[in-house]
């Protein structure tokens, strides 16, 4: 039964650490920026076709193809950052919903034009597939390795956020922007590059999630709704509340499947309901 | 300013307003599908089936050339098909109403078939009780039950499986293939031992996988929908070790598409499906099938939405042949009622009384042939019917 | 100190003006009836523009005016569509009776979920709002033998409209069921937000801050429009069983609810005739380009966003409405 | 005596360990013109913040013609007669001035939720906006759109909405912040043409200003009451004056 609970525990985690990787750029870019970015799925979205390129077109290793999707899903949005979005950051919330789900139909439109509305299968390197086992227990290869990622990414985030010079500029234009630029910090870079560094994550997010739940041209729908729910029940622009919310939403989910399986659709809805109507701001968030 | 606009919306409108050709000497087909959405790929597979056929066999029958005219959905969305299915009949003036790949749409038009008084051919959605909405329905794909209420009992008496445990999408179709596999199982004296339905959010089986692990049934009974969550449950069982040979792994074929069997890789092997269509059946009419449709798509294999679309083509020219072109949905239904032919699928048969087709349930099994994962028939349950119809009500 | 150049009789006059009907809304009355004698093989799309044009002004009244951004409303179009449907199951098919059923039924939860709505601002209250929405979807899956699953509801049966007029397949019945149903809701919207509790709600949505110093109860006003707009909504999604006969899960889907915020916005918010402007061009759209191109029609609809939001900040109301008084003067 | 409209009783508030309300206690006896100074940072906001209900106080008391009314919130507040203006504009910039008056008013009367009810048939609060705009020379101007308007006639308007709540006891919070020398007077002179039973609480920098018009004159430093007098009174303290200049050059 113990064993049962740690499997459940860490293939929720899992599910949990992948919707983490999904979201955390949303956070920051609708926390730091204030910019309502739905085409945060369709950056995802590239970044697992990109995946899907490397791998068959190419014959490159899938560990090859990590992070060639974080490049990508970086530069073309820094892209439309620099040519379109910023000209929405004044424009009202409304105004960039509407913008940027037009860019999601847009891709998910073009994504079926070239590649097909099937399934994209990938193959993965034999250490990834298959079961770990430890303590009697048989974890998934791939869900370790998603944790670890996950990890790592937290830990680099945290540290570049907190002890480097441009997290301390990203936090600075984020309190005061005029006050940032009077002090000599180039606003538009640093907003270009924290754009780019959060769609980066979101093509990282794309191209993990293959294994996990497939790719097609409607994962940019499909997959916004729970980046959304991670994003406020974590708290916005906070990459632990992002984290612990993932976590606790990717547990709860399997957990509750697990054991109240009639439950097991609502579950994720309750507790995101739960916590905004007790903490709006999210678990972490400071407004 | 309102004025204007609504001036410049009619005549938005105008311009689109197509003239009612109304030849004599064409028959106009309107397909109602879900081109877009989360649907769209039965919808493509089932398109490039309806183009293979009137490739080959020419848009002309009867001496009436066939007119396709397509509308999109974007469903799951039964007021959408309602919809078109007026429009289609008021405004293009079409003859027949066919395409339909998901269960809601083929309900929401039944309505316009039988009060258009129009001839319509079901190609895939699979719940019974759509033939039953209108006499002037025809379908071209199979139920549900009929597949796996036969394969239920085929588990039983034939693969010696004395207890399973059901997994099920949670929704219509998956609910309708857990009863009927029950049904089938339990009346040649299996017992269910377990019992669950999986939400449709994102396909993350691991709990479901656990439970099952737990209750460590003989055989285990999947029914999910294609697209991306086959995979995810094939290598969510075989991470708990719940693959054949330990366990047996029955469903139905959705489970084993290609694209699913490659990204399950080794984990695939053994698991035992049941379809109307097979395409690996070696048969000189499927070969010719499945060679022409690689090569009308890009190296796409067909699947049953493929074939639902082509036996529909071929059911709507055969019977238009019978008519002389009389498109008049009574002509058409008593044309098709009892028709029998030799599909990729093998042999299938209208069935006079619920305009369903009689036709043989594979049982097939992942194996390796020449280095390569694939369905493999292993038995063939012939002359199959619905079991439901005349029992629901 | 000269006596003021406006008088008390001005500000009367000033703000009879504001609630008049303008001639534009007379001539759009008038236009919304052209589709019957020039267009009557597109009645069919017309009933359901009609429809969706309903919903959308009762998201108005809660997002365009009283700044409550709204991702479930779906809930409450599905809750109308399947309380019509369940009742002509039971028996009872007369289609006005079955609206106001309906209407109040979705009224009454609109009620009681606007006491959580109007705790939660932002964020929160759009996710609150979405998450409920995607439960009551997933209840009504889950009560597959009340709503059918996702087979949908099987067996409505709607009597004639006035015992008198079927519903038929060109759709002539329909349209005008949905026309009127829809004229009805706009001119209700229009009392509504040209009352002093209509005034109140714009306060609300210009400076929530401000309202408490007025000594204003306006969670209470909030909670009063939320309970409409449910009602409106409910009544709009039994509009669309009546005049479909069918009921399905669509009818509850996020992609419902979020569709008609697209109409609404890209039709221009706040503004009543905006959110039927909306409803009417994005179908159109659709409709025309999805014919054009069954499988990728909605690449067009995407840019169609995109430029109206780079050139028509306001929505295509807005922005016309202001292109008219540019050229003015 | 006259009869005291609005006192506080040892009321204390903290953010952290920085006390911004450290045991105030004043009292507003009916139609005072009193006005609160104090250097930047004493808390002046912060107690009208307290005495309004947009904060709520760590202890002590707040009482409206002897009524507590610690814990009654902000709108409660307002419709028992305790109405505020905000020194930065608090207003509704799509709306015209006589749109904004006439829907406090309507609030007041408890209208507002007549939502069956054109707007138009609510002749009587037309007319009392018009009254009260014209009273603050905004009548030319009424049916302009809030933003629009000059910033002086934003201020105007800022006290046009408290005074349609018509309020017992009015908090004007620097009403003339931001404006002109020239026109703060003649803003302030409106002021002083209210109705004398209207107990008034404002607060302002310019001692020129606050000689001229209070009666008397609380002092707010720290977050306490260092004084409370008639002008000359603070004008010779001093411990005022000490504080002002201190503050003048502390930082």
């Amino acid at each position: 039964m113990i064993g049962n609970l740690a499997i459940v525990l860490f293939d929720g985690l899992a599910f949990g650490m992948l919707l983490f990787v999904l979201s955390v750029g949303l956070s920051v870019t609708l926390g730091l920026m204030n910019f309502v970015n739905l085409a945060h799925g369709a950056f995802a979205m590239l970044g697992g076709y990109v995946t899907v390129l490397v791998t068959r077109e190419l014959g490159l290793p899938f560990l090859w193809s990590l992070p060639a999707a974080f490049i990508v899903a970086a530069l073309v949005s820094v892209g439309f950052e620099r040519t379109l979005f910023r000209r929405l950051y004044r424009a009202g919330e409304l105004n960039q919903v509407l913008f940027t789900i037009g860019l999601v139909f847009a891709a998910s439109a073009a994504a079926a034009y070239v590649f097909g509305t099937a399934q994209q299968p990938i193959q993965l390197p034999q250490f990834l597939r298959g079961v770990t086992e430890f303590a009697g227990l048989r974890f998934g290869s791939y869900r370790i390795f998603l944790i670890i990622i996950a990890l790592v990414i937290t830990g680099l985030l945290v540290l570049g956020l907190e002890y480097t010079r441009f997290g301390a500029q990203i936090r600075a234009a984020v309190d005061n922007q005029r006050a940032a630029q009077g002090l000599g910090i180039d606003v538009d870079t640093v907003f270009a590059v924290t754009f780019a560094l959060g769609s980066g994550l979101a093509g990282l997010g794309g191209a993990l999630a293959i294994e996990m739940v497939g790719l097609d041209p409607s994962f940019g729908f499909h997959y916004l709704v729970y980046m959304m729910i991670v994003v406020s029940v974590g708290g916005l622009g906070s990459i632990a509340g992002s984290f612990v919310a993932a976590s606790l939403l990717g547990i709860a989910d399997v957990a509750g499947k697990y054991f109240v399986p009639d439950l097991g659709a609502f579950m994720i809805y309750l507790i995101m309901i739960a916590v905004l109507f007790l903490r709006p701001q999210g678990l972490f968030g400071k407004r | 300013m309102i004025a204007r606009i609504a001036a410049a919306l009619t005549l938005g409108v105008g311009l689109a307003f197509s003239a009612q050709a109304n030849a004599q000497d064409t028959v106009k087909i309107g397909l109602i599908m879900a081109y877009s959405g989360p649907f769209a790929d039965t919808a493509n597979q089932m398109q490039a089936g309806i183009d293979l056929y009137i490739a080959q066999h020419g848009d002309e029958v009867a001496g009436k050339k066939i007119e396709i005219i397509k509308k999109d959905t974007g469903g799951p969305k039964a007021d959408e098909a309602k919809r078109l299915a007026q429009e289609l009949v008021v405004r293009d003036g079409v003859d027949i109403l066919a395409g339909f790949t998901l269960t809601p749409e083929a309900l929401g038009a039944a309505g316009v078939a039988d009060q258009g008084k129009k001839f319509m051919v079901v190609m895939n959605a699979a719940t019974s009780i759509i033939t039953e909405k209108s006499p002037n329905i025809v379908r071209t794909s199979m139920t549900i039950p009929q597949l796996n209420t036969a394969f239920g009992k085929w588990a039983f008496e034939k693969a010696g499986v004395k207890q399973a445990y059901t997994l099920v999408a949670d929704y219509a179709p998956g609910h309708d293939a857990e009863k009927s596999f029950a049904k089938g199982f339990t009346d040649a004296g299996g017992k269910i031992v377990g019992a669950d339905t999986s939400p449709m959010g994102p396909p993350d089986f691991s709990a479901f996988v656990q439970r099952i692990k737990d209750a460590s049934p003989e055989a285990v009974f999947v029914f999910i929908p294609g697209g991306a969550q086959p995979p995810a449950l094939g290598k969510a069982l075989a991470q708990r070790g719940l693959t054949p040979p330990d366990v047996k792994l029955l469903a139905q074929g959705e489970l084993t598409f290609p694209e699913a069997i490659e990204s399950m890789g080794d984990t695939a092997k053994g698991i035992i499906t049941t379809f109307n269509y097979t395409m690996e059946r070696d048969d000189p009419t499927n070969n010719a099938f499945v060679k022409a449709y690689r090569e009308a798509n890009g190296g796409r294999s067909p699947d049953i939405y493929s074939v639902g679309g082509y036996d529909g083509m071929h059911l709507i020219y055969e019977a238009l042949k019978k008519t002389g072109g009389d498109t008049s949905a009574e002509a058409l239904v008593e044309a098709s009622k009892g028709m029998s032919w030799e599909s990729p699928r093998g042999k299938m048969t209208i069935d006079p009384e619920t305009r369903d087709v009689i036709q043989s349930v594979y049982i097939r099994e992942v194996k390796e042939v020449d280095g390569k994962l694939q369905n493999v028939v292993i038995d063939e349950i012939p002359e199959v019917k619905d079991p439901l119809h005349g029992m629901a009500n | 100190m000269t006596t003021p150049a406006s008088s008390t009789a001005d500000n009367h006059a000033w703000l009879r003006r504001q609630a008049r009907w303008s001639p534009y809304e007379l001539a759009f009355w008038l236009a919304v009836l052209i589709p019957f004698w020039v267009f009557p093989t597109y009645l069919t799309l017309a009933s359901q523009i009609a429809i969706t044009a309903l919903f959308a002004v009762s998201v108005d009244l809660v997002l365009g005016y009283a700044g409550i951004v709204t991702l479930g409303h779906a809930m409450f179009f599905g809750l109308g569509a399947y309380a019509a449907g369940l009742l002509t199951k039971a028996g009872w098919g007369e289609p006005l009776s079955g609206l106001v059923l309906s209407g109040l039924l979705t009224a009454l939860v609109g009620l009681l979920v606007s006491f959580m709505i109007v705790r939660v601002q932002h964020l929160a209250l759009l996710m609150i709002t979405l998450g409920l929405g995607l439960l009551t979807a997933e209840l009504a899956n889950s009560l597959g033998w009340l709503t059918g699953g996702t087979d949908g509801l099987q067996g409505v049966d709607v009597w004639p409209v006035f015992n008198h007029f079927e519903f038929d397949l060109w759709g002539y019945t329909a349209y005008a069921y949905a026309l009127a149903a829809l004229f009805v809701g706009v001119a209700a919207a229009r009392r509504i937000v040209h009352s002093s509790f209509g005034l109140s709600l714009r306060g609300v949505r210009e400076n929530l801050n401000r309202m408490p110093a007025i000594g204003s109860p306006w969670r209470r006003h909030l909670q009063i429009v939320y309970t409409i707009s449910a009602g409106m909504a409910g009544i709009a999604g039994a509009v669309l069983t009546h005049t479909t006969e069918t009921v399905s899960l669509d009818s509850l889907s996020f992609q419902r609810s979020a569709d008609v915020v697209v109409m609404l916005i890209l039709g221009g918010t706040g503004r009543l005739y905006g959110a039927i402007l909306g409803a009417a061009i994005f179908m159109i759209a659709r409709d025309q380009l999805s014919d054009m191109n069954p499988q990728y029609w909605y690449f067009w609809i995407g840019l169609l966003l995109m430029l109206v939001v780079l050139f028509m900040p306001k929505g295509i109301l807005g922005g016309l409405s202001g292109l008219l008084r540019r050229l003015g003067g | 005596m006259s009869e005291i409209m609005l006192a506080t009783q040892s009321v204390r508030k903290s953010f952290g360990s920085l006390e911004v309300a450290r045991d105030v206690s004043i009292e507003l006896p009916r139609g005072a013109r009193h006005a609160l100074i104090g250097p930047n940072g004493a808390g002046k906001t912060t107690l009208i913040n307290l005495i309004t209900g947009q904060l709520a106080p760590d202890g002590g008391r707040i009482l409206l013609e002897g009524v507590d009314i610690t814990h009654a919130p902000v709108a409660a507040r307002v419709r028992r007669g305790l109405t505020r203006t905000f020194q930065i504009n608090t207003l509704f910039p799509d709306l015209t001035p006589l749109e904004s008056v006439v829907m406090a008013i309507c609030e007041r009367e408890g209208k507002a939720a007549q939502f069956w009810r054109p707007l138009t048939s609510h002749g009587d609060a037309i007319d009392e906006a018009h009254e009260i705009l014209a009273r603050l020379r905004l009548a030319d101007e009424a049916t302009r759109t809030t933003r629009h308007l000059p910033y002086g006639k934003q201020r105007l308007l800022e006290i046009a909405l408290a005074l349609a709540t018509k309020p017992k006891v009015l908090l004007l919070d620097e009403p003339a912040a931001g404006v002109p020398k020239d026109e703060s007077a003649m803003l302030f002179s409106v002021i002083d043409a209210l109705p004398e039973d209207m107990t008034i609480l404002f607060i302002e920098h310019d001692m020129s200003i606050v000689f001229t018009f209070a009666s008397r004159i609380i002092v707010l430093v720290a977050g306490g009451v260092l004084l409370e007098a008639d002008p000359d009174t603070v004008r010779s303290d001093p411990r005022v004056r000490e504080v002002y200049l201190g503050s003048a050059h502390g930082h």
